[in-house]
């Protein structure tokens, strides 16, 4: 009798967002799911935000990061419908628990694309690293690191990502396939992404399998591989090989120094700027095959067209041709202190 | 009508007005007495729910004018909806804390509560009306463990719901082990529970009705409570401070109506939160249980001497607090349609106690209101949306987080130490 | 003055209690009848109030054996004694602070109509009861907490006589109450004693054991030191039992006073 | 009786003190001299704890002044009292029941040899103190939650006597005590009186009253209701002068007692 | 000696003698009577720290069963190397449990401590002792802000620090925005606090000096206090008691020295814990400060009363709890050789509460050890390390966590309520 609430509006945000095509205006909501990664604040949001700016100008950018809360980013999702963005470009905290979020969005008509973690639901567009790939890469580069030593009986130690997120299991795939018969894994164990509990297992292990009898080290992250290199020094292993993933800058300074043998570098330049290019390209209403080539399916069944990239293996001897190159880091960032000295003989000056 | 028999003798008792003291400064009849006691309480820093009040409307204001977008009717709508996941866990929380005691236990309880309902509804199939309730049962019986542990054999509460705490949130992710998320259907109660279900289908109707109930039910239980107050010839609230309390809650239901109709009607959660927050209040002011749950708060021994079964009582508090953090999961669950391990946060156990405390319980048991959980909640959710509105950066997020905590409760800490110092309160 | 002869209402047989290191009771007697009022006295720290605690459930007893109306009855908690219809005013008082007058008053016993509390009713039978006391307590509606020492004294009185006791112990009920207040406390007991309960008083004052109790017993250190029916027994004789010796501090003090007098 | 002329150790002028809703204090003065005992008595609720709080810092007072040695002075704190020379035994005892008899004696004031604490020292004069006051105690280092009424008492007692206070304030101190203890209490009071020190006695005690003070001043609803030299006045005249009238509870019962025993 | 002046009167005082109650169970001389004493405290409940010392022994046999490795000199070493860091923590709220109040922040202060270690000293290039120094003054004034503002503003210490454990996080996020982790040089003061530094650079000598002074220091002191206490005629230990004392504490030691030179030696960070132990409880037990500690926690009206200044204590308490939340904060750094994003994690708080209560210190104030720091946290990572040896299943060493940590408590909780059946204690 007395009609349905919010009627009026809510139609007509819904004819606004159809109606903004090729207008070139409006605005873009980037969400990011934690703050203990380096990465998202430090380089995915500038990168970006600058990208959108110089091919939208008009465009502006919305962001929001959950702190590693799948309840948070719901909640973020619904505000940003409220404030009436056009597009979403969401890297999930949960990519199964976002779908109703996701949901939500498509139906209001706004756009949405999965950035590095593949959302479920009608999800609109996908960008990220191949994750298998990278499990393999670090598979691959370990193996190549160990040289003779890896034989069916070379006991590894793997201190694996938390299980809460789903590319640890991509991760943990890629590497047990590309070592598969080739090493033994002796001891295997979730570091939750925490370099002080990957510290603790890692201490435990060499002390459960005794320090003479291992001969790697997989830590699916250069944050936990911080935690692990402190533990091997203990216990007087810093000479084995260890892996990690993610360039971060302790990371590379621990290669310089060869208490780390590896890590993946996942340019986040062309990462952040190929989902800038396809949210702008969905705000404009321009057809996004043309960048995003690939075909995914996600967990619900939806065909998402994708823009997959490939990771780059980081050893002592690329690290000019890769990070430093990339303008990631400086060599002044890398060769502080007590490291110029080891980056004198790796060639970095 | 009472079944009481004293051992008074039956010599007439002196009439009962001598026995008012008459150092006790009355309030004057009229606007004008409840005026001048309004501003002695103020002096005296009785000021009850007032700061809290005083403190959201200034975080509304600043958010207004900061963010374009939180003052619209679709962003108040999202605060009202989503606060009611952690406010639930808030009601069950100010139970334990009327106690004087804590349950670490609610954000692993609420995460298990929602992998046990998603399990039993989607994976076993089991009809999802079924898997709620037995899902309730489970948080009653966990409940009922903690508090038995406490009661019975004596471990500190602080430790058996840290223990609760740690062992559930292993229980959840070996649950949900196998499958990791698991989303749920918009169907039954977690449609009810979810943002797509509105008070009469969100008919404009709905809200206003809601809102006529609640204040013609304010006015009428003061009307009757003053009728029996005055005919058993003992002090009685004045006509005018009735009218003015039911002024008050008129305006707030009907704007709260009136906004939420703007957006897409009341939520339904939000009717049931309510009807919650109504049911506990009756029950912690109205009953001898909750006159009970007070007393051992305030003096264990004293209750104890008076025959009340001390173990009993934590028992049953802390099978309350295991029913509202399930019925939480269940909620928080239905808000983002999945249950996942992620579930047990431990900030959704923070943010419940900080809700329950800013809205003026005290953590040290025995004084304390449900409604505090409302206004606890209502300004913790107001600030996370506030932030969340405008992207500012997490760590900013974070610090923003904990002044404004502090500063809400640094008005009402004020205002408790002038009423200490004018007296033991 | 009405002496009953059948079985004593309550009675301790060879009571004893420990804490930790302290054996507070050793092997006590005591027999209540219906209708008589027994003081029981001795020095501070003789083992008073820990005995009374023992018959109102706030600590079992470790051996012995608690008689009522002649059946022995084992006392575990407060409750059990409370049905048994033993009220108590212990010396800590024990309210709750947080909580008003009224509803301290009614804990444990609140008064209902349709299941809600009936808080009209108990608001006004607690001033009724209040006033026979003639306490004046600014309002029934503050907490207990900032109420006089006597007025919480008072409060813990009149809680005891809600309830159909048969055996009311009071616990030094006079220490802090004013002296109108406490001809009101003698007055009662007198009345408890016509209606035909039990009462059990400790108290330091003599001349008010004098006046209302009907037997006096004596506790020393722990343990029984005599039984005396008020009527025959001298103030000195009392005294001296509970003080151990004829020369104390009391005689010392009168002899002194008696002699600057002259 | 050393009756001193000099301006009074500590004269209250005008005090007055306000709880929420309850004028507990309303214009009240009072003054003590150097050996000088002064009883303040009242009815239950009458305001003397109260007074005796203000004067020992416990709450600020709102209005009036007070005096020490004829001079304003501003008590805000318990601190401000003990620095002046006030010594207050608190009705409701302020012990800390997790600490032992020697340290809830010492509290705030503890011996120390070399900057630590000096135990042995401690507990050999907490045992002295302690029998002077011929109160027995199991041991001085149980915990004081676990002594008797009239233990914590005498404890509390003990506590105000170490120190060097000019102004003892002792708040029923009697109430929990036994007869000889008492008589030790009053003889403690009249050593103070004799070492010249001013003391505040309260007590709804009329005999202890009578044998040790020298005025008595009655507080009747929070306001002065006379100042009574001892020696003068009748027992009669100040128990009129607390209860308001001279038929009350205590006279009607005197009546009825003397009917009786007719 | 004493500077006390008493107004007692000078009448020579009766015999000290008189004073000891007739009715108290005095031990009988010898082991005879040590024996029968110790039988009567464990009917009586009296347990002290036994219960958790069993449980520590029941803990160790199950892993040493279980895990092939656990009972090996090298996986000792590393119990007793990596529980420092939480037993840091824990120390610093010993003494704020004695308050009876709690500090949410440890946690948070800890990993800001650390980042700000590593911005200044790496980042900054400040000499690394003076880093150290500093880090360590901003624990102390972020404790007494948390103090300051429980104290004087009268806000709950729970929710002030409720805010510190948000806002303090944020912090830390921010000043390691820029950087994300940063590596720490293993040089000076991160050396002396890893896993490289050796009392004595390892020397077997080492552990035993360690062994041969704690020893003799409790023996002497011992000694000495029976011979004070003789000469005053009060009540003293007899010799017996203090040789099986010295005894025991004599077989600890040095079995602990030699374990660990099995191992590499004793490291400096356990020489550095063991040592704050030792001086914290000096500090309580036996200065006034200390006494006034126990006070406050006991009855803050009667502390009052006796001149105390709460508020000072309590700002004090809390600076103290900063300062071990920054000397924790680096130990853990160092263990790690970095400070990182995740340095504050919320399981450091859980954990560190979860020592100190197990260990026996009362959350409700007044009653407790600094020494239950040491126990608690040797059964926390003790159970840690072994869940960890046999390379379990995160959900599984959840449940087992939280059911072990309440075994360990309810042994304790069954003792006490024997205790209290029997005495108000
Ligand atoms: N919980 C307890 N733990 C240890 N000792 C106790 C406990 N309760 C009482 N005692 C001891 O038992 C003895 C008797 O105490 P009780 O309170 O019964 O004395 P009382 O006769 O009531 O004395 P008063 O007249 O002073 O009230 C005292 O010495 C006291 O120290
Ligand atoms: N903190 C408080 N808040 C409110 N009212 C209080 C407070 N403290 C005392 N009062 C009131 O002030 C009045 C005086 O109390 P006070 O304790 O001074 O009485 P008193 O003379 O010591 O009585 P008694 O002889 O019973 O100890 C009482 O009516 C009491 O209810
Ligand atoms: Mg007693
Ligand atoms: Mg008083």
């Amino acid at each position: 009798a007395c009609g349905k609430a919010g009627s009026s509006n809510s139609s007509s945000s819904t004819s606004s967002a159809s109606a903004a095509g090729g207008s070139g205006s409006g605005s873009i909501a980037l969400l990011l799911p934690d703050n203990v990664t380096t990465r998202y604040e430090k380089f995915d949001k500038p990168l970006f935000e600058a990208k959108v700016k110089e091919l939208a100008p008009n465009v502006t950018v919305e962001y929001a990061n959950a702190a590693g809360s799948a309840q948070t980013q719901a909640q973020q999702v619904t505000t940003m419908i409220n404030k009436g963005v056009k597009v979403i470009v969401i890297s999930s905290q949960d990519a199964a628990a976002i779908k109703s979020s996701i949901q939500a969005a498509h139906d209001k008509g706004i756009k949405v694309v999965a950035y590095d973690r593949l959302a479920q639901g009608p999800v609109d567009a996908y960008i990220s690293f191949d994750n298998y790939k990278v499990g393999q890469l670090q598979g691959q580069g370990l193996l190549q690191v160990m040289g003779a030593k890896a034989t069916p009986s070379a006991n590894v130690v793997e201190i694996d990502g938390d299980s809460a997120d789903p590319n640890a299991a991509d991760f943990k795939n890629g590497f047990t396939d590309a070592v598969k018969g080739k090493v033994k894994i002796a001891y295997d164990a979730s570091g939750l992404w925490k370099p002080d509990v990957a510290a603790q297992k890692a201490t435990a292990a060499i002390n459960q399998l005794g320090k003479n009898n291992i001969a790697a080290f997989y830590s699916a992250n250069d944050g936990m591989a911080g935690g692990i290199a402190a533990s091997m020094k203990n216990a007087g292993l810093s000479s084995l090989p260890l892996t990690g993933q993610d360039a971060q800058l302790d990371a590379i300074q621990r290669i310089v120094a060869g208490t780390q043998s590896l890590t993946i570098y996942k340019a986040y330049k062309p990462e952040a700027e190929g989902a800038a290019q396809l949210a702008v390209d969905l705000l404009n209403g321009t057809d996004v095959k043309s960048v995003a080539t690939a075909t995914k399916t996600n967990a619900s069944g939806n065909q998402v067209p994708s823009d997959l990239l490939t990771p780059v293996l980081v050893t002592k001897s690329n690290i000019k041709s890769t990070v430093v190159q990339d303008g990631l880091y400086s060599v002044s960032d890398i060769c502080t202190g007590e490291f110029a000295a080891a980056c004198k003989s790796a060639g970095l000056q | 009508m009472s079944t009481e028999k004293t051992t008074t003798d039956q010599t007439p008792p002196p009439a009962v007005e001598q026995a008012i003291d008459p150092r006790l400064l009355v309030r004057e009849e009229g606007f004008k007495g409840y005026w001048t006691e309004f501003k002695r309480k103020l002096r005296g820093g009785e000021l009850g729910s007032l700061p809290v009040i005083i403190g959201l409307i200034i975080i509304w204001a600043i958010f207004g004018v900061k963010g374009t977008n939180f003052l619209t009717a679709d962003n108040i709508s999202a605060v009202l909806y989503y606060m009611c996941g952690i406010g639930t866990l808030a009601i069950g929380l100010v139970f334990v804390l009327l106690l004087g005691e804590i349950d670490l236990a609610v954000g692993s309880v609420s995460g298990l509560a929602a992998a046990i309902f998603a399990v039993l509804s989607v994976s076993h199939g089991v009809n999802i009306w079924l898997a709620a309730v037995l899902t309730l049962i489970t948080g009653i019986a966990i409940g009922s463990l903690h508090g038995w542990i406490f009661a019975k054999i004596g471990v500190p509460a602080f430790v058996v719901t840290l223990a609760g705490f740690l062992g559930w949130q292993g229980l959840m992710l070996w649950i949900l082990g196998s499958t990791g998320t698991i989303n749920l259907p918009d169907t039954g109660v977690i449609h009810l529970l979810g943002g797509n279900s509105f008070f009469m289908g969100g008919d404009i109707a709905g809200g206003y009705i809601l809102a006529i109930v609640a204040t013609v039910a304010v006015a009428l239980s003061q009307l009757n409570e003053q009728r029996r107050r005055r005919a058993a010839k003992v002090l009685f609230r004045p006509t005018s401070e009735i009218a003015l309390r039911t002024a008050l809650v008129a305006v707030v239901s009907f704007l709260a109506a009136y906004v939420l109709n703007q957006s897409k009607g009341v939520p339904n959660v939000l009717v049931l939160f309510l009807i919650l927050l109504i049911v506990c209040d009756f029950v912690l002011r109205r009953t001898s249980y909750g006159r009970k749950v007070f007393a051992v708060g305030g003096n264990i021994e004293a209750s104890r001497r008076a025959g009340i079964s001390v173990p009993m009582i934590r028992i049953s508090v802390y099978a309350i607090s295991g029913f509202f953090a399930a019925l939480g999961g269940l909620i928080i669950a239905a808000q983002i349609s999945s249950a996942n391990q992620g579930g047990s946060d431990p900030n959704n156990l923070m943010l419940a106690i900080a809700s329950a405390v800013i809205g003026g319980t005290s953590l040290f048991g025995g004084r304390g209101r449900v409604w505090s959980a409302l206004l606890g909640v209502l300004v913790i959710q107001s600030i996370k949306t506030g932030l969340d509105n405008l992207g500012l950066q997490l760590s900013i997020q974070y610090m923003i987080t904990g002044a404004v905590l502090l500063a809400a409760v640094i008005i009402d800490s004020l205002s408790r130490q002038t009423q200490k110092s004018s007296g033991r309160a | 003055m009405v002496h009953v002869t059948s079985a004593p209402v309550l009675a301790l047989r060879g009571v004893s209690k420990r804490f930790g290191a302290v054996q507070a009771l050793t092997d006590v007697d005591l027999e209540v009848h219906a209708g008589e009022v027994v003081a029981l006295v001795g020095d501070n720290g003789a083992g008073k109030s820990t005995l009374v605690k023992t018959i109102a459930g706030v600590h079992p007893i470790d051996e012995g054996v608690i008689e009522w109306e002649g059946k022995p009855v084992s006392i575990q908690k407060p409750h059990d004694a409370q049905n048994l219809g033993v009220a108590t005013v212990y010396q800590d008082l024990a309210l709750c602070d947080n909580l008003d007058v009224v509803n301290n008053l009614y804990l444990g016993r609140e008064l209902k109509s349709l299941g809600t509390l009936d808080e009209v009713s108990m608001e006004k039978k607690a001033l009724e009861l209040l006033s026979t006391l003639s306490i004046r307590i600014p309002s029934v509606r503050i907490p207990v907490a900032s109420l006089s020492g006597g007025q919480r004294q008072v409060v813990a009185i009149a809680r005891s006589l809600i309830g159909d006791p048969k055996i009311v112990i009071l616990d030094e009920p006079t220490a802090a109450l004013g002296v109108e207040q406490t001809a009101q406390v003698l007055d009662l007991v007198e009345r408890l004693r016509e209606r035909g309960l039990g009462v059990i008083l400790i108290s330091h004052n003599m001349a008010d054991v004098r006046a209302v109790a009907d037997q006096v017993a004596v506790l020393r250190l722990g343990k029984n030191n005599g039984t005396f029916p008020v009527q025959e027994t001298t103030q000195e004789t009392i005294i001296a039992a509970i003080t151990g010796a004829t020369d104390n501090a009391v005689t010392r003090r009168q002899a002194r006073t008696a002699e600057a007098a002259q």
